[in-house]
């Protein structure tokens, strides 16, 4: 904790960056919460970032966050990969943030994205184990169950797109739920609204979803969002062996090709 | 290093000078061999004239046994029993029902895991690394290689480097201090298995091809193959009729004349098998230093 | 409020004898919006189509649904209707009832439900069409013709005629191609040279042609009408206006060994040489990987002797811009050397050759100035041997296709090896003459009943050198397949024509695509042979695939022409169906959030970047455009785009929707 | 004054009996995984009773996620509109906090001002609040701070206080609520002195000064950077708007097929960041800062204007559910004490 | 499955190859199944994967996606993107639950008439077998079924 305080003052003393984004103890404790701190005598506010249920890297895209300058991220390897995806995505350009990479107390500076990249090669890529776990268990089930029991999830969701403003890689300013001509996604909460809006969302996050969790960590009602983007994220690695976040520059999978891809079910 | 031999039948008769050469210069060259337990006739042309099946069983038995036997690497001398050995690899490999009705019928398991070499493969590395120090005495001569056709062609079978013009032998032979000749016959036909039924047209094929060679000035035919021997060098009196003059150029195999320049003496290399004398009368024996100067550019 | 009519066609019987066509206009009288809807017995007759011109203008219709056959078929013909009757031709769609109903079901309820549905959802569809006017497109009138040789030059003289400027670029120190290397040229016997010199004096003194010879092309970047093309004129190391092309220096330079690829390696040439005498542009070139100077830094010859002080060591290459409308590729091609050939020696003999260094044998301007003399010793060959498909047809080669015109030159070859030495033998080993031009069959017979040419059907299987004479051994199929041994002086391989070098990286530069042999792919190889899928981008020669001279100076003018019609009107007017994105007002500008995930999928990089900005300059955000003169319309950016921020006009987001939505 | 009573635990079960008896179902808090809501329950062993508050408030029992307005259906050109038959079953809503009972009197002037909402009404009408006093409480509550208590009687029908024993002090507040009583006399016994019930209520510090609140957030209006900084973590996503009882704002959708559809009320959040995203492309709050203050104002000074009320019943599903922890009690602390 | 049940068919094709290979089909005079209703698209690249879900939403119980074979693609590379976007769509839906034998995918050139009237037998005969699409028919429809989400 010591190390980030000082060399976020460091930081903003040398005004390299205008503002740190990072935790800070919050209101439930063992929940820490987002802080943007600017002015040096606020330093001492920030703490580790575990048990915070936001990937702050949402923030870098955020009009009021990039009005307040250059910014310094404290950033979980999650979040380094989502700057990695955004930058591949031209959101973000080299050298627009410094990141803080705090990784089991260990805290790193990474001054560009190259180094970001190097950072995230080193870290263990892939699906956590209990995630794996989870697909395994919903994969199980046969067709109908597994229908079932989406449809029962699906049914909780309030269309409250928290998921939707928790999700880094979904910062399209109208996005295509208010899209109303045509209406792609029906606006309401009814079931068929929320199927459609979950299967819409796990498609625009094909090969861009870095894994971090937020969505599922976000949903008031506890619907486990993160599966149907992890499952893609998978097959779309086993296929065509592309994975989110691991480079600055890297084509969308679904915006590039292989001739040789294969496949069998196209008669 | 340690390999797999499949002998093979003329090993055991006509070419025994071929085999007894082999094992002569291996100890020398830090090989050591280890025959096939049990193995079988391959079959050569008779048997893919007649029945497929045949023709791929037996050789695939070979196979079998070598992998049972754990030798990852299989030396096959005979360029006969070596193509028919790498056939069946590939016809096995491509097809899976054929690969299981063979396995039944030799009741082994047979993946073709094995690596098939002929002694071209066998000491063609060992031309850039270490031949040459061993050399005793430097086979001072100008010599004709002849690689036949089983060494060169079918190409995806033998994989030679260049299929018109190898280089294998003619590697060797210079790194022993020979002065391989270029000549035009290397790979055409010595009329093969007409030895017997068309020993004419062996005499006339052969004939050209010995013939070729002692114009260039070639004072040996170097081979590696047994069918090759037994026309060129069997064969010599029907030859020399139908050249219609005597033709003295000894053909030896290469394992010879690798053994001849390690300093092994002619009887333990099987050279006095030979019915054209291949007397090579001694050059001043050198230290093991390297290959003679060449005496000209070649 | 929609104003929509539909007319349902019996086209004779093909569509009333399983639809009820009837019932089929009575239904779509019924759907929201439609307020005309008849059906007629063969509505793409002049009849049929007055009806749709009346009904347009009494009830002022705002959409047309011609429910027949296959848009493919007749959408042009309704189209053009509804334009002369004052509706934009975009608002007028087809249903195919023909092909996709009444031709493949049977004549049941079911037929004519699907039928009703099918115009329900061109109905909906064309409710929200909106009119759509051709794209007009500025036309630079420049054509750039790449390679100078017999197509190059036909297409930019044609271009030229025409009124229109042109840009050769020729990447040799001289125009002419590989027909300047010719000695005389099949069926005619016409000489080479004589033919395409003047045509070469013609381009280098052509107004409206501008002629870059060493020179080669940069990069091409733009569209159809708006390309700009930089060349990169390499440095010649003279100045061409002060030399006079006097050649004292060619003659005087003492580094004279290096081999002479206008004699495909016979002759040699000196340092600074003129690739051959009736060169275009006449004037010397400094090679600098053998010139002494450039190498060692000693000599300076040349400089010495010039009297008009015309060589300049220090010049560098130059980058000329040029807008051009149009692209002509007709960069020729190359012929495989012999040591591409282990039977025939791997190219270590001297006397065995190809075909364009025997034409550098019989050429007058030749290293022998025409007399026969073999490479090795100079003697006259008393015994010629020429062997047909050398390297063409053969797949271990990895060159399937034929060569086409080896036939030809190789009868050539040998009817004039035979005028010049009398009683010299000249034997041919061929698989199939293809002699398939005018006048060609009978040049053949000619060199074989005339000129005695010694015709062998087999092919050849080695070549060996034996006692300073090639032994050939072949085969006779014609005799039983008899083995056949010829003692030869020399050889001369037809070998394969390949594309030239540099053939792929050319491709990459004008994005057009290529087979696997690397020549240029045409649009269509029989409807559009002289384009290439790339608009704007012409072929012409060999590049495109082997051919002679005559085919070749055919499809330069058809290429000639197609630009020339490209050029004919100021604009250029395209299909509107393009991609568009979205733009809002400030401060938004566009739903766009400039992820560009869209550009990296457009086959033809339609979408580039546009940066909005305010009035005092200060950057809001970077969004996409598609460039509608590039775009083609296939939409899968549209597909692509999260945001739907980019839409497909004539198949709009929500058209395509309400097609769907109207199966309910 | 209402007549007080005591209610024994297990004759709960023979109530519920009685009311489903009746026809009147019953919603109650029942456990999903992590998260609570009002749903359907047959007997009170389905009832979460030990839960603080539920994650979902009873607000859709009055006021559906997404209901139907009317319906439309197409005659060949012209269009058939009907209005969808609303009869909402008789509703019971059982172990509703006090919090949420008084947001049912906010709702019920939300949705009678000028015009009447005839939906929201007949749901209402049928619904019957059956409150349980607090026992417990935790720090996202601060239902003192705005007025209420954890034994506020404001808006329900029946309030359970439980006692010490295994049963609850009933006050039968309502003829809504001396109804559903009637339906079992024999499961109620005489009232029981008071003073036992203050012992058992949970204690529930106040966070913030509200006198004089309303007017200090009108000052405060033009101070952006207090906003700004406020807002600087909050994603802008509806859930603060969806698990509130008392938000009422809605979004009027037509949806259907080619032939029929309907419109449909769902709800909205002043959160979205297109919410005020005028058809010119305008959008006056464009900026999340704007958008928490429009939430600030709203609850806290415009409702006071408009409603005569502060539209907030503090009790802290806001600050629970936000996954940025925006806590509505330490911002209005923050902003009470703000110079 | 249900006797006399109608499975209704929706495809989306190509305008370049499978459109024109229909065509053919009809010059041919082949006939097949009337159940499915074609819509014209320029390109596989076009068709946008939420199109499936309107589809079954307004009452298809199979949908049909067909196009250039890979590499006649009159655009060089709609049929490419459109594979990759297949193959991660079937795996989402296969995931959720939905039977994915209900959306079948091919290449039909312009010359493969006979191709396209077996493809369509076949895939009717498919649905036909696997009944109406349940799953869907159940999510109410505005306007079709009440809607009340509390």
């Amino acid at each position: 904790m010591e190390a980030l305080r000082a060399k976020a003052r460091e930081l903003l003393e040398s005004r390299t960056v205008q503002v740190v984004v990072g935790h800070e103890q919050g209101s439930v404790p063992g929940r820490p919460r987002p802080v943007f701190v600017r002015k040096i005598e606020d330093v001492d506010r920030l703490v580790a970032g575990e048990g915070g249920t936001i990937n702050l890297a949402v923030y870098l895209l955020k009009p009021e966050v990039q009005a307040l300058g250059r910014p310094a991220l404290v950033a979980d390897p999650a979040a380094l990969r989502t700057v990695l995806q955004l930058a591949s995505e031209n959101q973000i350009r080299d050298g627009a943030l410094v990141a803080l990479a705090l990784d089991d107390g260990r805290l790193t500076e990474l001054k560009d994205l190259a180094a970001i990249e190097a950072f995230v090669a080193e870290r263990p890529a892939g699906l956590p184990a209990e995630d794996q776990q989870r697909i395994a268990e919903i994969e199980a089930m046969s067709r109908e169950d597994r229908w079932t029991w989406w449809l029962e999830q699906f049914s909780r969701c309030l269309k409250c797109y928290a998921c939707r403003a928790a999700c880094p890689m979904c910062y399209c300013p109208r996005c295509v739920v208010e899209c109303n001509q045509p209406q792609w996604v029906p606006a309401a909460a009814h079931p068929r609204g929320n199927l459609e809006w979950h299967l819409c969302r796990a498609m625009h996050l094909a090969g861009r979803c870095v894994g971090c969790g937020a969505c599922a960590r976000a949903c008031p009602v506890g619907i486990p969002l993160d599966l149907l983007t992890q499952v893609l994220a998978r097959q779309i690695e086993a296929d065509f062996g592309v994975r989110a976040g691991t480079r600055a520059k890297a084509d969308y999978v679904l915006a590039s090709f292989r001739t040789t891809d294969k496949e069998d079910f196209i008669r | 290093m340690k390999y797999g031999l499949f002998p093979g039948c003329s090993l055991m008769g006509s070419s025994r000078e071929y085999g007894e050469s082999l094992r002569a210069i291996a100890p020398s060259l830090g090989i050591e061999f280890q025959e096939v337990p049990d193995w079988n006739c391959c079959g050569a042309t008779a048997a893919h004239t007649l029945n497929r099946k045949l023709s791929l069983a037996l050789p695939a038995r070979v196979l079998a046994l070598a992998e049972a036997a754990g030798l990852g690497e299989l030396v096959v001398p005979c360029s006969a029993c070596f193509t028919r050995l790498r056939m069946t690899q590939k016809e096995l490999a491509a097809d899976e029902s054929l690969r299981e009705q063979v396995a039944a019928i030799i009741e082994m398991p047979c993946t073709g895991s094995v690596k098939i070499l002929n002694v071209l493969d066998l000491l063609a590395p060992l031309a850039s690394n270490g031949l040459g120090a061993k050399v005793v005495r430097p086979f001072a001569r100008r010599v004709a290689c002849y690689y036949g056709c089983y060494l060169a062609r079918p190409a995806e079978i033998a994989r030679v480097d260049r299929v018109e013009d190898p280089q294998a032998m003619d590697a060797l032979m210079r790194t022993i201090g020979a002065e391989p000749v270029d000549w035009a016959f290397k790979v055409e036909c010595c009329g093969a298995g007409f030895s017997v039924s068309r020993t004419d047209l062996v005499a006339k094929l052969s004939g050209r091809i010995l013939d070729d060679a002692a114009r260039r000035g070639a004072e040996a035919v170097i081979v590696a193959c047994p069918m090759c021997h037994s026309n060129l060098d069997l064969r010599r009196p029907a030859i020399e009729r139908h050249l219609g003059r005597t033709c003295r150029i000894p053909v030896i195999y290469i394992t010879q004349a690798l053994g001849l320049a390690l300093g092994l003496d002619r009887e333990a290399l099987g050279l006095h098998r030979h019915l054209v004398p291949a007397h090579f009368p001694e050059g001043p024996e050198v230290a093991a230093a390297g290959p003679a100067a060449a005496r000209k550019d070649s | 409020m929609a104003r929509i009519g539909v007319f349902v066609c019996h086209c004779g019987e093909n569509i009333g004898a399983t639809v009820d066509c009837a019932e089929v206009a009575q239904a779509c009288g019924q759907m929201p919006g439609v307020v005309h809807s008849i059906d007629y017995k063969y509505m793409c007759s002049d009849p049929g189509q007055n009806l749709i011109k009346e009904a347009i203008r009494e009830k002022r219709l705002t959409g047309v649904v011609v429910a027949a056959c296959s848009p493919r078929m007749h959408e042009p013909t309704f189209r053009r209707a509804c334009a002369e009757a004052g509706l934009n031709p975009f608002l007028c769609e087809m249903t195919n009832l023909r092909e996709h109903c009444s031709w493949v079901h049977e004549r049941t309820p079911a037929t004519t439900a699907k039928a009703i549905d099918l115009v329900r959802v061109l109905v909906e569809k064309v409710k929200r069409n909106r009119p759509l006017h051709p794209i007009r497109v500025p036309v630079t009138k420049t054509a750039l013709v790449i390679g100078g040789g017999i197509g190059g030059i036909q297409a930019a003289l044609d271009i030229a005629n025409a009124g229109h400027k042109v840009v050769m670029v020729e990447r040799e120190p001289s125009i002419g191609g590989h027909m300047a290397q010719l000695s005389e040229t099949f069926p005619t016997l016409d000489c080479s040279q004589c033919i395409l010199t003047p045509r070469m004096v013609e381009v280098a003194q052509h107004p409206n042609i501008t002629l870059y010879t060493y020179a080669e092309l940069e990069s091409l970047e733009g569209f159809i009408g708006n390309f700009v093309a930089r060349i990169r004129k390499k440095a010649r190391s003279i100045d061409e206006k002060a030399c006079t092309g006097c050649g004292l220096c060619t003659q005087k330079c003492p580094n004279r060994k290096i081999p002479s690829a206008f004699n495909a390696g016979l002759g040699m040439r000196p340092a600074i040489y003129v690739p051959f005498p009736q060169a275009v542009p006449n004037k010397p070139v400094i090679d600098r990987e053998r010139c002494t100077y450039f190498t060692k830094g000693k000599c300076r010859l040349c400089e010495k002797v010039c009297p008009a002080g015309a060589i300049r060591y220090d010049q560098q290459d130059e980058i000329i811009s040029v807008r051009v409308g149009a692209v002509v590729a007709a960069t020729g091609y190359q012929v495989k050397e012999t040591d591409f050939f282990p039977e025939y020696g791997y190219g270590r003999y001297p006397d065995v050759i190809t075909g364009l260094q025997f034409e550098r044998l019989a050429s007058a301007s030749g290293p022998t100035l025409g007399e026969m003399k073999r490479p090795s010793d100079g003697r006259v060959p008393e015994t010629v041997v020429f062997i047909q498909c050398a390297g063409s047809r053969d797949p271990a080669k990895g060159i399937d296709y034929c060569s086409k015109i080896c036939c030809m030159y190789t009868a050539k070859h040998a009817m004039l090896y035979r005028h010049k030495v009398h009683h010299g033998r000249a034997y041919v080993f061929y698989m199939d003459i293809r002699a398939g031009g005018k006048m060609y069959e009978e040049f053949v017979r000619r060199a074989i009943e005339e000129d005695g040419v010694r015709y062998i059907r087999g092919r050849v299987s080695r070549i060996y050198e034996r006692d300073g004479r090639l032994v050939v051994q072949g085969a006779d199929t014609l005799l039983g397949a008899r083995p056949v041994e010829i003692e030869a002086d020399m050889v001369v391989l037809a070998t394969a024509m390949a594309a030239s070098p540099g053939a792929e990286e050319l491709a990459q530069k004008l994005k057009v695509s290529y087979d696997p042999y690397y020549f240029l792919s045409e649009a269509h190889p029989k409807l559009r042979p002289v384009e290439t899928a790339t608009a704007g981008i012409m072929v012409a020669g060999a590049c495109q695939a082997p051919k002679d001279i005559p085919e070749t100076v055919a499809q330069a003018s058809g290429a000639a022409a197609k630009v020339v019609g490209l050029f004919s009107q100021d604009e250029l007017s395209r299909e509107p169906v393009v991609a568009v994105v979205n733009r809002t007002a400030p401060p938004v500008w566009s739903t766009c959030v400039g992820c560009f995930l869209c550009e990296k999928a457009c086959p033809y990089q339609a979408i580039e970047r546009e940066e909005i900005r305010t009035r005092d300059g200060k950057l809001v955000k970077t969004v996409a455009r598609v460039n509608t003169g590039v775009c083609q319309g296939c939409g899968t950016c549209v597909a692509l785009c999260r945001s739907k921020s980019i839409d497909l006009q004539g198949y709009t987001n929500e058209q395509v929707y309400a097609e769907v939505m109207a199966l309910a | 004054m209402a007549d007080a009573r005591t209610l024994r635990r297990e004759s709960l079960a023979r109530w519920f009996e009685a009311i489903r008896a009746a026809g009147r179902r019953i919603l109650a808090p029942r456990a999903r995984g992590d998260t609570t809501a009002f749903e359907e329950v047959t007997a009170p062993s389905e009832v979460a009773m030990d839960c603080v508050q539920t994650t979902l408030s009873p607000k859709a029992a009055v006021f559906p996620r997404c209901e139907e307005l009317l319906r439309y259906e197409r005659q060949g050109k012209d269009l058939r509109v009907t209005d969808p038959p609303l009869q909402p079953p008789e509703t019971v809503l059982f172990g509703v906090r006090p919090c949420d009972a008084a947001a049912m009197e906010v709702l019920d002037a939300v949705f009678s001002a000028d015009p009447p909402d005839r939906f929201f009404q007949t749901r209402r009408a049928r619904t019957t609040v059956i409150a349980i006093a607090c026992t417990q409480a935790d720090a996202a509550c601060f239902c003192t701070s705005v007025g209420l208590s954890p034994g506020s009687t404001l808006g329900s029908d029946i309030l359970l206080t439980p006692t010490d024993g295994a049963g609850f002090a009933a006050d039968v507040l309502t003829d809504k609520g001396r109804r559903i009583v009637e339906l079992c006399p024999e499961a109620f016994g005489p009232a029981v002195a008071a003073q036992e019930r203050r012992a058992v209520l949970a204690q529930v510090p106040v966070r913030f000064e509200l006198k004089g609140l309303s007017d200090r957030l009108a000052a405060l209006f033009d101070r952006e950077e207090l906003w700004v900084d406020q807002s600087l973590r909050c994603l802008g996503c509806g859930t603060c708007a969806f698990v509130c009882p008392v938000c009422a704002c809605f979004d009027i959708q037509d949806e259907g097929t080619g032939r029929s559809g309907a419109r449909l009320r769902c709800w909205d959040s002043c959160g979205f960041s297109l919410f005020t995203l005028h058809a010119s492309g305008h959008n006056p709050r464009h900026l999340q800062s704007q958008r928490w203050r429009q939430r600030v104002m709203h609850k806290f000074s415009y409702a006071v204007g408009r409603l005569g009320r502060i539209a907030c019943v503090g009790c802290g599903r806001c600050s629970r559910a936000c996954p940025a922890d925006m806590n509505l009690a330490d911002h209005l602390q923050a902003l009470a004490e703000a110079k | 499955m249900a006797d006399g049940f109608e499975p209704r068919l929706t495809a989306f094709v190509c305008n370049w190859c499978t459109y024109a290979g229909a065509d053919l089909t009809g010059t041919s005079r082949i006939r097949y199944a009337p159940n499915v209703r074609i819509i014209r698209f320029p390109c596989t690249g076009r068709i946008d994967f939420m199109l499936i879900l309107k589809a079954f939403e307004q009452g298809a119980d199979g949908v049909i996606v067909s196009g250039c074979h890979p590499g006649d693609c009159h655009y060089t590379a709609g049929n490419y993107h459109a594979r990759r976007r297949w193959m991660v769509f079937r795996r989402l839906l296969d995931f959720v639950g939905i039977d994915v034998e209900r959306v079948q995918f091919a290449w039909v050139s312009a010359a493969e008439g006979a191709k396209w009237a077996q493809l369509v037998n076949e895939v009717t005969e498919k649905i036909r077998a696997l009944g109406p699409l349940e799953e869907f028919r159940r999510l109410p429809m505005p306007g079709v079924q009440p809607i009340e989400v509390m």
